[in-house]
């Protein structure tokens, strides 16, 4: 897993690449979140077009940040989530915590719009 | 077609599951099945493998994880092994329950038993956890899968 | 790091190659070696068992291809196997020698040859075949490969 | 495997996609390389970008082409090949007959200039 980040007004967009699956990446993603919320990012738009692996344990790694972030005031939301991606989403029930775009734009005016 | 069967085994290590993810790409790929069932065998065969490798060997690499594909005319059969403690498949808790939803862990179960038809837990006390995982194929048009 | 084995084995088909193929991709990735080293072994893997399909099986489906990826800190190697006949090596002709440069066939050894360090044949009186392709690593940072 | 045919001029472009390795494959390619032939196309610029996966034996398919043109004074030239096929043919010296392009149009001039 690799994680660039991009800010935009209050939103840390955090591109994410290879694979997601828990484990170290669990740390590394954490301590990203971390920064940015240190920094004064309040909300997340975790960018998954580049993740072409991730697994139930990877995705325990967005609902701890979720988390997170709401103690916060926050929000977390996804883009680009692959069809992969929504199928574990959807079995899980987690698409009603994620918000998901396809858009990045609309993604980003959405949280302004909050 | 007569049963086939592709095997395949490793070491219980996590940053091996990108090469399952790859072999099972290029499976689904010439089984030519449709992409509800190719997502489906993925995903669950990864989510098996995973807990193998972390509650059934912790980790350990000089654990083996043995894999079967078990391919049939009307079904196919991925069996994952591990040498691990087992477990109480009885005592999961419901990982969509509102209580729940938010806990970081404790779905992979759940996923498989949503995307599969069938998913079998067999335990030889204390020797291991085998996972059959099950879905029925549409008819096919009779060139090999 | 401690030798690690992967096995895999699969029906006689050709069409299996495929997923042969990215599995490969999936093990030399997660290897993280030099792309000369990844091309060397995904190319003469495949070679050996197109071999074992076509000329130890004769593309009988009911047997099976075997094969181990053993991973050592300073060598891989991969063992193919088949249960045919065999053949004899030392017979083989030349390809790139201007006669034979437009013959359909006969590149597969020569190119297993070319890429990796060593080719070892191993027969076993009309009890099959196995191929040994080792190529050599680098020294490596210290991760698991 | 899959083929598109298209033509330009004496040279007709065979845009090759997926797996070549012999078998139905040879037969398969045969056709429509006998076919472009019958219909006045002497050269052949064989498209490989979409190739994913070529052995020693999709290569004797190339070969074999390669000669039936030659016999009628035809030229068989690859576009797009990629590194692993790039190997093959290094090693197996093919890389002396096949000329190689990663430029369609001026691969369709070096038949012209020929
Ligand atoms: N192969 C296995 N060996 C031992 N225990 C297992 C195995 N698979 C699952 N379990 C147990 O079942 C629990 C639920 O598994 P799962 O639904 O996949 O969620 P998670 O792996 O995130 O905990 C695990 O926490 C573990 O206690
Ligand atoms: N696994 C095998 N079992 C039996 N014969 C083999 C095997 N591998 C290679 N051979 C023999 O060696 C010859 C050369 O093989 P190779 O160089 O791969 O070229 P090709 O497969 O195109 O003929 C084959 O034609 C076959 O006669």
């Amino acid at each position: 897993m690799k994680i660039q980040r991009q800010d935009s007004g209050a939103v840390a967009i955090l591109r994410v690449s290879g694979k997601l699956m828990g484990g170290p990446d669990a740390e590394a993603f954490q301590s990203v979140v971390l920064e940015a919320l240190g920094q004064g990012r309040r909300h997340l738009l975790v960018d998954l077009g580049d993740v072409n692996w991730i697994n139930s344990t990877g995705l325990g790694i967005l609902i701890s940040s979720y988390t997170t972030l709401r103690k916060r005031g926050g929000e977390l939301k996804l883009l680009n989530v692959s069809k992969r991606i929504e199928s574990i989403l959807m079995v899980t029930k987690l698409n009603t915590y994620f918000e998901s775009f396809q858009d990045e734009t609309r993604a980003l005016e959405s949280f302004r719009a909050a | 077609m007569a049963r086939e069967i592709i095997t395949l085994s490793f070491p219980s290590r996590l940053e091996l599951l990108g090469m399952l993810d790859k072999m099972l790409e290029g499976f689904v790929e010439q089984m030519e099945c449709d992409e509800e069932t190719a997502t489906a065998v993925t995903i669950s065969s990864i989510e098996a493998a995973t807990n193998a490798i972390q509650h059934g060997h912790r980790r350990d690499s000089t654990k083996l994880v043995g894999m079967e594909f078990v391919v049939d005319d009307d079904q196919l059969e991925v069996r994952v092994r591990d040498s691990g403690p087992g477990f109480d498949p009885s005592s999961l808790e419901d990982c969509t329950d509102p209580a729940n939803l938010l806990r970081a862990r404790g779905r992979g179960i759940h996923i498989m038993r949503s995307l599969m038809d069938e998913v079998i837990f067999e335990f030889q006390n204390g020797h291991g956890t085998l996972v059959r995982l099950r879905k029925r194929l549409p008819p096919h048009n009779g060139t090999p899968r």
